[in-house]
């Protein structure tokens, strides 16, 4: 994953900044690597600009070591295995899977690893029960790749502190089965436990229900969502802003988050 | 050799975005006698020997834990064919 | 995983053996069907001294088509090296006759890319053609030693409301999206073109750019003796060999029936993993020689391996691990099943390799070894069925002189000028009229926005896309601690090359540059897909002739070589041609791709300028399309002057002076003015008074003629004087046409109309979304 | 109501991608008694009244021309379900 000498780390470098930056360093987010992803090296980059360190992960290792103390997980975007039989459905079973679902949603309540999802890693959260629902294919039957405004419905989860609650974000999705659906039930509860952390604004681009672009589970450390903030952390390449130039970082808040959250020791 | 098929379809509750494709475009090719189509899935997995219980007990189990996700899909159907 | 233990036992053939071969000389063997032609054939049977076994007919015969020999085109191809400069070979560090070809960006980066066609698959079947179209030209660059980092797609339709088009673009576009996007390769850039001509032959064609350090450039031979050969990635499989089904008995004396796919069918899974496993091979330096497997698979890998090395090699063809056990030696050999690869391995790194492969489970086989005989031996359960000199296999197939002549109907189109034809009767004069020409113009198949399309690819995924649709080039960065990154744009114009083939590939590759430079890089190389008609009809050879030479003088004025390419020849349905497409893509390098030029305006009260010059340049053009005419001349294309447009251009970009650029094509300033309002949602006050007066047009020509050497610029008020002042010095053509206007929401033509950008955007955006859904 | 379901299948010959993803996964999950995976689609379409023989015929059709790709596919089934 390090292959390329990545930029520099985004925070000031002013002199509370160098102390910050090695605090910041110490947290170690693990990226999650099956055959087939293919976001793993933006989302290690995200981690890096963000300020934090990027560990590799994966998908074969089996054990407790497999997760290599990591304080975080991101199981990034791409297409598992294919994704042929269903987003998700099969990387669900990797042994690294094992160890994820045990460490964010069965230890003790106090120490739960913070897990994001980004689009095929939240159809593998899916599929592996720690998030309820399942991704259909998009309503219009499509791969859409676009810049997607979204809502920050819940800002207390471990990926959304450094966000307003209600804020507006600009971040690129793209994707084929991204049509979110859960029963009513299911819903009704999500809506008022306050787990829908993100929705689409202006154009629901595939049909998902109630607009729900991302959700949380009910400790709020796992977190999945369809569009990419890894792809919104670097201006130049990122989506468009006013200014023109792919200059849109509105991303990078899922990183400083859960970096800000490590530590600051709340975990 | 023989082969177990697993038919796996989406929950009747759910909207099949492409069903809802096929039916809207069978009129276009004359055929009208269709009120809705749903699409679903169709494994077919070849047994090395022979199908035993334990072998049909186990692409019950795939079916169940792999082939499908309950969420959105029904296993319809897992039976053994003969070539 | 390895296939050291797959059994032979169940599968009996009656083996056409050498031995068996040289007894039996009077078999008859049926090369007709494989496409060789009688002196071919006859050829083949003097180079060996005696005739072909099945296993190797099924090799020369695939060898030696047009596809994988050029044999209608090497002779024509040649000009590519002879009038190369040591100015263009200042960069090229792998030149023609590799996967693809190799330049140095600098930094100790080097950038492969390269363009090719899967014209006919695409047409019989939309979503696989297109999908394994991608899928073979990614191997390219893999076997190049390089991370594959971006894709692009030219693609050419029949008419936008014929019956079959839909299904073509939509079986096309998702099978382009699907395998690429699911490679994790962003798309950033490629044409979508309607015109009846391709109806029953769309243009498919690819391209890949990939990355590396100037150390890691592998090359495709065989070397080093005793080394091992080992075939990695998918099994084997009928793919692509349905033609070859006479192969079905190899001793051509039974007739059991065989149904082989034509189609081969694509797994971009797979390919993904094999990207992985081949950078972890390369990284941890275990393979000598490498090879892609494409058009004629086994034939091809083995036969080019062991030309372009030590001469020799051995392989043991039921070691193969197929996934239709009931596949012949012929057949096997033939195979373009997707997603495999051929290495050379030293036997001490045999484990090293082997352990790389069981991470990413991927399956391999090791199939011989390397000689020093000059021979390629293949084997069958022991038994020889091929013996033969590789290069005469690969290398040393039939060349063809074809007779070509310039067509007789040309003068007579050539001669119909638009301007002065009845289509150009009822030209729009007044404003009213321009703007309804405008929004016309916008909304055709072939101006209107392709968002449609490139919404269907991932431009994010690798983090690195600076620009890409819908910008003049598509932008990568390469080097994140520098900025270091490349620019590239693929241009063709069929009409253009109808009209005058010389000059249409000229201006293809004046386009193609052009938008390179207007994206703020410089110009380093170039790549092509010559798509045309039959070689057997001398009209159309005689078109492919003059755009080859073309191309190379063209490349020689601007001082550009070409790297690699592909011809797709036979693109015709019954006994009509195609247009002559030469498509041209051209590699641009940044220092920084965060100087990098997008198309559109921002910036209230920049200053919009018109650099170059405009004549009534109608024929051929966009206009002269909507209204059904097809005659003349294309646009002169002066190279020396586009030269220039795109030093100022780079220079521009390079010193901050301008923050917008879009250079003048298809559909001229028309398009160019609505495309940059429409990019950012800013539109503008411009006046064409100055510029109809200098150069001697009226509005209506000024705005939609094809003048080739023109751009567009936004530039700060505060650097005016410094841009005003380079034109100057370099007598470059430039003038203040207007001012970029983020109040109005309109594209204001002053004295002629003013166009709401939403209705401009309803116009632009609405046609594919009627069409296609 | 009376449905019609239709089953297309990967023609033999042709790769397919889908199933052998799957065969790759079923040994990890314990199922070890299959030797190859082959996934196709099935469609269920309602019909509106009775299942008349032009009805039938009509699906048949809608199979072949629609509902699966000649190139790659074979309709493998196409039967009158009753619920
Ligand atoms: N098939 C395609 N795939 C990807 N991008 C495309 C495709 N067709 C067009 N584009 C993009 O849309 C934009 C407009 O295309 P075009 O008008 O042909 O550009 P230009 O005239 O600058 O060569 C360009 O950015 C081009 O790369
Ligand atoms: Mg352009």
């Amino acid at each position: 994953m390090t292959e390329t000498p990545l930029l520099g780390s985004a925070l000031p470098d002013t002199a509370g900044g160098e102390a910050a930056n090695s605090l910041l360093a110490g947290a170690r987010i693990g990226v999650v690597t099956f055959p087939g992803s293919l976001d793993d090296r933006d989302a290690a980059r995200a981690v890096r600009i963000a300020g934090g360190t990027a560990v590799e992960l994966w998908h074969a290792d089996t054990g407790a070591e497999a997760l290599r103390g990591v304080d975080a997980v991101i199981i990034p975007g791409g297409f598992s295995y294919g994704d042929y039989l269903r987003a998700g459905a099969i990387s669900r079973f990797a042994p690294l899977m094992q160890e994820i679902v045990r460490a964010a949603g069965s230890a003790s309540a106090a120490n739960l690893l913070p897990v994001l999802g980004i689009c095929n890693g939240f159809q593998i959260l899916t599929e592996s029960h720690l998030l309820p629902g399942s991704m259909l294919k998009n309503d219009h039957l499509k791969f859409i790749c676009r810049d997607q405004k979204l809502r920050v419905e819940n800002n207390s989860t471990w990926w959304t502190s450094d966000y307003a609650a209600g804020q507006e974000i600009t971040v690129p999705l793209k994707n084929q089965d991204g049509q979110y659906i859960a029963d009513e039930k299911t819903l009704d509860a999500l809506e008022a436990e306050g787990r829908v952390v993100f929705r689409y604004v202006g154009l629901n681009p595939n049909g998902s229900r109630r607009d729900i672009a991302g959700i949380s589970n009910a400790t709020g450390n796992v977190v999945g969502l369809m569009p990419h903030p890894e792809h919104a952390v670097e201006a130049g390449y990122g989506p468009e802003s006013a200014s023109g130039r792919s200059s849109g970082t509105d991303g990078l808040g899922f990183f400083t988050s859960v970096l800000s959250k490590l530590v600051g020791g709340t975990k | 050799m023989p082969r177990i098929v697993v038919d796996v379809m989406p929950k009747p509750e759910i909207l099949d975005p492409q069903g809802k494709a096929i039916v809207a475009a069978l009129p276009r090719l004359g055929f009208t006698g269709f009120s809705s189509v749903r699409q679903g899935k169709r494994f077919e997995l070849t047994v090395d020997g022979d199908v035993t219980p334990e072998i049909l007990q186990q692409a019950r189990e795939a079916a169940e834990k792999m082939l499908s996700n309950p969420v959105i899909e029904d296993v319809v159907n897992v039976e053994v064919v003969a070539d | 995983m390895s296939g050291e233990h797959q059994t032979v036992e169940t599968r009996k053939f009656n083996i056409d053996t050498v031995d068996h071969a040289a007894r039996t000389p009077e078999t008859p063997l049926p090369w007709a069907e494989l496409g060789l032609k009688e002196n071919e054939y006859n050829e083949v049977v003097k180079i060996l001294g005696r005739r072909p076994t099945a296993a190797e007919l099924a090799m020369y015969s695939v060898m030696w088509s047009e596809h994988c020999s050029y044999k209608s085109s090497k002779n024509h191809l040649r000009q590519f090296g002879d009038k190369v400069t040591d100015e263009m070979k200042e960069h090229l560090l792998v030149g023609i006759g590799e996967n693809a070809g190799v330049v140095d960006i600098g930094d100790g980066w080097a950038v492969t890319f390269k363009v090719e066609s899967h014209n006919h698959p695409s047409f019989v079947e939309p979503y696989q053609g297109a999908a394994t179209g991608v899928g073979g030209i990614v191997r390219d660059i893999i076997s190049m030693g390089a991370r594959p980092v971006a894709v692009m797609d030219p693609l050419r339709f029949g008419a936008i409301d014929h019956p079959d088009t839909a299904r073509l673009v939509h079986g096309i576009v998702s099978g382009i999206g699907g395998y690429g996007n699911c490679l994790g390769l962003p798309n950033i850039g490629g044409e979508v073109v309607f015109d009846a001509v391709y109806q029953g032959n769309p243009l498919v064609n690819a391209l890949a750019v990939g990355v590396m350090r100037h150390e890691d450039i592998r090359l495709a031979n065989a070397s080093g003796v005793g080394n091992k050969v080992v075939l990695f990635g998918a099994r084997t499989g009928g793919d692509g060999i349905g033609g070859a089904s006479v192969l079905a008995s190899e001793s051509f004396d039974s007739s059991k029936p065989s149904k082989r796919p034509a189609v081969q069918v694509g797994d971009p899974f797979a390919e993904k993993v094999l990207i992985e496993c081949c950078l972890e091979l390369f990284k941890a330096s275990v393979v000598e020689g490498i090879q892609d497997l494409g058009a004629a698979g086994i034939s091809c890998a083995t036969s080019e391996l062991a030309s372009n090395g030590d001469g020799g090699m051995n392989v043991e063809l039921t070691k193969v691990l197929l996934r239709d056990p009931s596949l012949t030696p012929g057949e096997i050999l033939m195979s373009e099943s997707q997603e495999r690869m051929m290495a050379v391995v030293t036997p001490e790194n045999v484990a090293a390799f082997e352990a790389i492969m069981d991470k990413w489970a991927v399956e391999y086989s090791w199939l011989g070894e390397v000689t020093d005989t000059g021979r390629l031996i293949i084997e069958w359960d022991g038994e020889k069925i091929v013996d033969v000199d590789p290069r005469t296999v690969a290398h040393e197939g039939p060349v063809y002189d074809r007779p070509f002549h310039r067509p007789q109907w040309l003068d007579g189109v050539q001669a119909d000028s638009f301007t002065a034809s009845p289509a150009a009767a009822h030209r729009p004069a007044d404003g009213a009229a321009l703007a309804a020409a405008v929004v016309e113009l916008m909304a055709s198949p072939n101006m209107c926005s392709k968002d449609w399309v490139t919404d269907q690819y991932d431009r994010y995924v690798q983090g690195n896309t600076a620009l890409a649709m819908p910008d003049d080039a598509g932008v990568v960065r390469v080097d994140e601690s520098t900025g270091l990154g490349v620019s590239i744009s693929t241009d063709a114009n069929g009409r253009y090359s109808y009209l005058n083939p010389y000059e249409g590939a000229r201006l293809a590759l004046a386009e193609s540059y052009r938008n390179v430079a207007t994206s703020g890089a410089r110009p380093l190389a170039v790549t092509d897909c010559l798509n045309f008609g039959s070689p057997e009809d001398p009209e159309v050879m005689w078109q492919f002739a003059e755009s080859v030479r073309g191309l190379s003088d063209g490349c020689r004025e601007l001082g550009v070589p070409v790297t690699g390419g592909n011809v797709s020849l036979y693109n015709q349905t019954g006994g009509v041609a195609i247009h002559p497409t030469p498509v041209v893509g051209v590699l641009g390098v940044f220092d920084d791709v965060a100087r990098r030029t997008p198309s559109g305006w921002v910036e209230d009260g920049q200053a919009i300028y018109l650099l170059g010059t405009t004549a009534d340049e109608l024929d051929g053009s966009e206009w002269a399309n909507l209204r059904g005419h097809l005659g003349g001349q294309p646009p002169r294309a002066d190279l020396a002057l586009e030269r220039q447009l795109g030093e100022i251009l780079v220079n521009a970009s390079r010193d901050g002076m301008v923050d917008s650029a879009h250079d003048l094509s298809e559909g001229g300033l028309a398009a160019v003015l609505v495309e940059s309002s429409l990019r950012f949602n800013v539109g503008a006050r411009v006046s064409l008074a100055a510029v109809c007066e200098r150069d001697g047009v009226d509005a209506f020509t000024l705005l939609f003629s094809e003048s080739q050497a023109r751009a567009v610029v936004a530039v700060p008020r505060s650097e005016e004087i410094r841009f005003t002042d380079m034109c100057t010095a370099r007598a470059f053509p430039a003038v203040r046409i207007g001012i970029v206007d983020a109040e109005s929401g309109s594209l204001n033509v002053q004295g002629q109309f003013e166009l709401s950008l939403d209705e401009l955007r309803e116009a632009h955006e609405g046609t594919l979304p009627r069409y296609f859904g």
